[in-house]
């Protein structure tokens, strides 16, 4: 049953009390972003796919997976009887990143990447050809549906643990190992620069 | 210098006055004939401040500025033909013929009238205090007429209660 | 007549509303962020203490709109009017008073003229304002702006009552309109023998100055800002401006009449009117504080609110004042104690009061 | 004394602060109370229905979670036992129980937004919603570590999960979970006893309990007017008969019971998260199944309790890749056809906090 006390004014006090108690003590959660970052999710489903050229058979179920047919996939047979995709293109600008692309890929050619600032002036730079969709630079592959790389992501900053990233107030969680193949998306992600900000 | 001050700033705030009471009464548009009663009634503070009555000025400005015109001003937000005025109507000739039969006696009154004149400057002293004492002193004041006065308001304040009282 | 004095006055009035009416900004900003978790502005200048300034060129580059069935001379108008009478009553403000100060003396109050109906002049001319807002709501042709127009005719001419009428409780005890002379008086700051008044003092202004949670002419979530609705660039910003200029005059008054101007408290220190401007400072935090709290009340809760519940208190503060009034000097402890006491007692039983005979209308 | 006045006309919206969206009341005002107010819907119209009929069973999932995109993963999970129950698929319990984790996450995330923009409708300066997207952000950190996105999750599969949650979503849960009913008493001492807001809720926008139940009301709106009413508990799907909850409801129908039943219901939703968390087994995620699902011919209702109120799925297969028709009943769509009802008579002001109160979600009114 809802409370149905008549107050008379108290609760207008508690109120005051518990924003001014917030004022005085409680930490600001800003993240004050081009200069901090936080460490995405492993899985982060950011805003451009990564492609491997050399695992790609140019089968067409990413294509034939994507809702929205986003994936304009052109082959041709190569003399050992084997297909390549001569054209690989991606419309960004029309992609809701639900993943399944990446999730139906029976050879791991295609991933998730990890990157979320893609904004581009032109509608037209954002339909990506097989050149630039490589792993290159920022552009790196994520976990989702990649165990093997999200083994070696840093791991995702949460804000229930301030901020800081989840590995920290989980001792029994062991370290992730040295991230050699998948390097982390910039030097500006490290875990040890976001720390700056939970304990502001 | 003074003098010469005190006489300019009459003319200018005198023909503010005229000019905004006339331009009430010819401006077609009610909201902007009631913005040009508010500057009439500013102008007349003014006057009162040339007079010395700085109270007095005040007063003007908070209940006539403050609360009659703004009342006026709620009252044609509520018109719905407040852009286009008062239509035309029959008792136009009667109402001229009123008001210039008002304007004639009233100048004749002034002419009239033998008014006490004093050569003597008159000190600007605040008036707060002397209104007050000739208010409410027992002896001297006017706390008949004053009671009498708040008492006909309270009957008014009750009376308007009543009149707006949910059934 | 001294022309010079009124010419420094006049640059100084100006400078001080302008350069806090900026920095209120700012704090307002960044003050109602600390108490979300937020930062607020800063980035532009160290702790983002330029940003008015880039606030003010933003403005000052957009498009002036008209829209085209507005009343043009009206329209442009009103925000001349709704923001000069915010400066005009700092004319009457002690900024300091006559006698030794912290830093330096003065022969004379440092005001810009010390009217005799100083309290008078100031509630005169703060009802001016009401009429730059109707103006703007009935000119902008828009049925938000005209809500946002009654709604601020009714609010503004119902707290005026209270108001005046909590500030009256300080002329008695003082015996003079003159703010100098009221500040004089104040051997104890007068929110002490005054609890109750300026319990009512505050809440009217924040109701006056459309400040939560009384901030029902702008209300965003109703009537989207209400009259400034149609207004651009500058005009706008002559509307801001006021708002803020308004709710410095607030705070300021608040300081003259009730925290002891620029006095230092039992005058345990020469008095400044760096004290003035820390008393200032205190009392928008206070705004600032119940603002980033409340929500806001409805518009005939509102109504309820001044003529059920401030007038009533309000006139029983009179007529308490007017008593103690009577009482030979020399009790100021007893009638400080006996003061709040009261205060308190008589708004716990006034606010029972108040929902029992359904002024807030709780079910 | 009666004063003739002019009944004046204002369009809220489709452009308005407050109308959550492109939403559009048309608001006839005798000064400033309520005569009548005709919803106008459909500025978001998508055609998810019919685009349903143009994507696998699968691909249709993603687009779910631009319904109500407030609590996506609800939405995910109505349509996938709506398809589950059409194939008659089998889903593993770890599955099960990590949808109802997921279930209820969402359900306090949009709840707390819910409550959140109703206080700033009516007028609260952004900190009670403030103090509320803090905690809902916990919870975002929590759904992107699980899924990879914050707020189009795409998570839920016919048969089970995309994924297993990583090792470090548990203790991240259970730490979220024990704090999270001091939060919950945070925005009770700010709120629930605060002068103001009882004034303006209580016996504000009263949907009576006969006229809850005729216009087919469901959630939050529903149990507010005392109807005990929750498909949680009406007809148990997943595990939910295995975890003990209570179902609150309120008494007058009026907002603050709305407001009241979903402060409750948070705290339950953490109850039954504790639960959850305990009796969580180890196994499959997902039922192996072709990459094409084919339901056999006929047709299937799946509901679920969104925190919005009944979310159902009406698909009917013809054995083909897609739904031959899929219909959507959005609880948002329903309960805002009780808005006129609520508000007529009332203030302006009244009108928009009983649409805050209503909870709804544009994405999922217009579809």
């Amino acid at each position: 049953m809802p409370d149905n006390r008549i107050s008379l004014g108290q609760g207008i006090l508690k109120g005051l009390a518990l924003t001014i108690k917030h004022f005085i003590s409680r930490p600001i959660i800003t993240v004050q972003y081009p200069e901090e970052r936080l460490v995405t999710s492993r899985r982060i489903r950011g805003c451009d796919l990564v492609w491997d050229s050399e695992r790609c058979t140019a089968c067409c179920t990413c294509a034939k997976s994507c809702p929205q047919g986003n994936i304009h996939i052109e082959t041709k047979v190569r003399p050992d009887n084997t297909r390549e995709a001569v054209v690989f293109e991606i419309d960004h600008g029309r992609s809701m990143f639900c993943g399944l692309c990446v999730e139906s890929c029976p050879f791991d050619a295609i991933h998730m990447g990890r990157s979320y600032e893609r904004a581009t002036y032109n509608r037209d730079s954002l339909v990506i050809p097989k050149e630039k969709l490589v792993a290159q630079g920022d552009r790196q592959p994520s976990g989702y549906f990649r165990p093997q790389f999200e083994e070696t992501l840093p791991p995702q900053s949460l804000l229930i643990y301030g901020g800081k990233s989840s590995e920290v107030k989980t001792p029994e969680n062991p370290p992730p190992q040295s991230p050699a193949t998948a390097a982390p998306v910039s030097e500006k992600k490290e875990p040890a620069e976001r720390e700056k900000v939970g304990v502001k | 210098m003074q003098d010469a001050g005190l006489s300019i700033a009459f003319w200018l705030l005198a023909i503010a006055s005229v000019g905004s009471a006339l331009a009430v009464v010819l401006l077609r548009n009610v909201f902007r004939a009631a913005l040009l009663l508010i500057s009439c009634f500013f102008a007349i503070a003014g006057l009162f401040v040339t007079l010395g009555a700085d109270f007095l000025a005040m007063v003007q400005i908070l209940v006539y500025v403050g609360a009659i015109a703004i009342l006026l001003l709620l009252g044609i937000m509520l018109t719905k033909e407040a852009m286009r005025g008062s239509p035309f109507s029959r008792w136009q000739v009667g109402a001229g013929i009123a008001s210039v039969l008002l304007l004639i006696s009233m100048i004749w009154v002034f002419n009239q009238t033998d008014w006490p004149k004093t050569n003597t400057e008159v000190a600007l002293e605040p008036t707060t205090a002397a209104i007050g004492l000739k208010l409410l002193d027992m002896d001297a004041g006017f706390v008949l007429p004053f009671e009498i006065a708040s008492i006909l308001l309270l009957a008014a304040v009750i009376g308007a209660i009543v009149l707006v009282k949910e059934k | 007549m001294d022309w010079l004095h009124w010419i420094i006055y006049v640059v100084i009035i100006l400078a001080f509303v302008l350069t806090l009416v900026m920095s209120f900004i700012l704090i307002e900003r960044r003050v109602v962020g600390r108490f979300q978790l937020r930062l607020g502005p800063n980035r532009v200048g160290p702790q983002g203490i330029l940003q008015p300034v880039a606030d003010a060129v933003k403005i000052l580059l957009k498009e002036d709109i008209i829209p085209s069935k507005v009343d043009r001379v009206v329209h442009l108008l009103a925000p001349i009017v709704t923001f000069a009478p915010a400066v005009l009553i700092f004319a009457v403000i002690p900024f300091q008073q006559a006698g030794n100060g912290l830093f330096f003396d003065l022969k004379s109050t440092a005001s810009m003229v010390d009217l005799d109906v100083g309290v008078l002049f100031i509630f005169a001319i703060s009802s001016i304002s009401v009429v730059g807002l109707v103006m703007a709501g009935w000119a902008s042709n828009n049925k938000y702006a005209l809500l946002g127009a009654m709604r601020t005719i009714a609010q503004m001419v119902s707290y005026e009552i209270p108001m005046v009428l909590a500030v009256l409780g300080i002329v008695l005890i003082a015996g003079s309109l003159s703010l100098a002379d009221i500040v004089d008086k104040q051997n104890i700051p007068f929110i002490l023998l005054q609890p109750l008044g300026f319990f009512i003092y505050f809440l009217g202004a924040t109701a006056e100055m459309n400040r939560s949670p009384f901030d029902l002419l702008e209300a965003e979530s109703e009537i989207v800002a209400g009259v400034n609705i149609e207004y651009s660039g500058m005009k706008f910003a002559m509307f801001f401006l006021g708002e803020y200029a308004y709710a410095l005059a607030v705070s300021t008054i608040t300081s003259v009449l009730f925290l002891g101007g620029a006095k230092f408290p039992w005058g345990l220190l020469p008095q400044s009117f760096i004290w003035l401007l820390v008393k200032i400072l205190l009392v928008f935090f206070v705004i600032l504080w119940i603002r980033s709290t409340l929500p806001r009340v409805r518009v005939d809760q509102l109504m309820g609110f001044a003529w059920k519940f401030l007038l009533p208190l309000s006139l029983i503060n009179l007529f308490l004042v007017a008593a103690e009034g009577m009482l030979p000097s020399g009790f100021t402890w007893p009638i400080v104690a006996l003061n709040v006491t009261l205060a308190v007692a008589l708004v716990v039983i006034w606010a029972n009061r108040f929902y029992r005979v359904g002024g807030a209308k709780v079910a | 004394m009666a004063l003739k006045t002019e009944p004046i006309v204002v369009n809220m919206g489709p452009q308005h602060p407050s109308t959550h969206g492109v939403f559009r009341m048309r608001v006839t005002f005798d000064g400033e109370i309520i005569k009548d107010l005709e919803p106008v819907m459909g500025y978001l119209h998508r055609g998810v229905e019919k685009l349903a009929e143009s994507r696998t069973y699968t691909q249709f999932i993603p687009l779910t979670d631009r319904l109500d995109y407030l609590a996506s993963m609800t939405n995910n999970l109505a349509y996938v036992l709506a398809v589950e129950k059409l194939g008659n698929i089998e889903v593993p319990p770890r599955a099960q129980y990590l949808r109802v984790i997921m279930a209820e996450m969402m359900r306090i995330s949009s709840h707390l937004m819910a409550v959140g923009f109703m206080i700033n409708d009516m007028g609260a300066f952004y900190t009670p919603l403030l103090y509320m997207y803090r905690e809902r952000e916990k919870l975002l950190d929590l759904f992107e570590m699980v899924c990879g996105q914050r707020l189009t999750y795409n998570y839920m599969r016919i048969g089970g999960l995309s994924h297993d949650v990583p090792p470090e979503f548990l203790p991240a849960l259970k730490k979220f979970v024990s704090e999270m009913p001091g939060f919950i008493d945070e925005y009770d001492q700010l709120l629930k006893e605060n002068e103001i807001l009882l004034a303006r809720t209580k016996g504000v926008g009263i949907l009576s309990k006969e006229l809850a139940i005729n216009s087919s009301a469901s959630g939050p709106v529903l149990r507010g007017s005392g109807v005990k009413w929750d498909i949680r508990k009406a007809d148990p799907y997943l595990v939910y008969d295995k975890l003990n909850f209570e179902i609150p409801t309120g008494t007058v129908g009026d907002i603050y019971d709305r407001y009241w039943v979903r402060m409750v219901e948070m705290r339950q939703s953490v109850r039954i998260l504790e639960q959850a968390i305990e009796q969580l087994p180890a196994g499959e995620i997902r039922t192996a199944l072709p990459h094409l699902v084919r339901p056999p011919c006929g047709e299937a209702y799946g509901h679920i309790e969104a925190p919005k109120g009944e979310l159902g799925f009406y698909i009917i297969s013809d054995t083909g890749v897609a739904p031959y028709r899929c219909h959507i009943r959005a609880p948002s769509l329903i309960n805002l056809t009780a808005l006129k009802d609520m508000v007529v008579g009332l203030m302006l002001a009244d009108a928009i906090i009983t649409l805050g109160s209503i909870d709804i979600v544009l994405g999922e009114v217009d579809r």
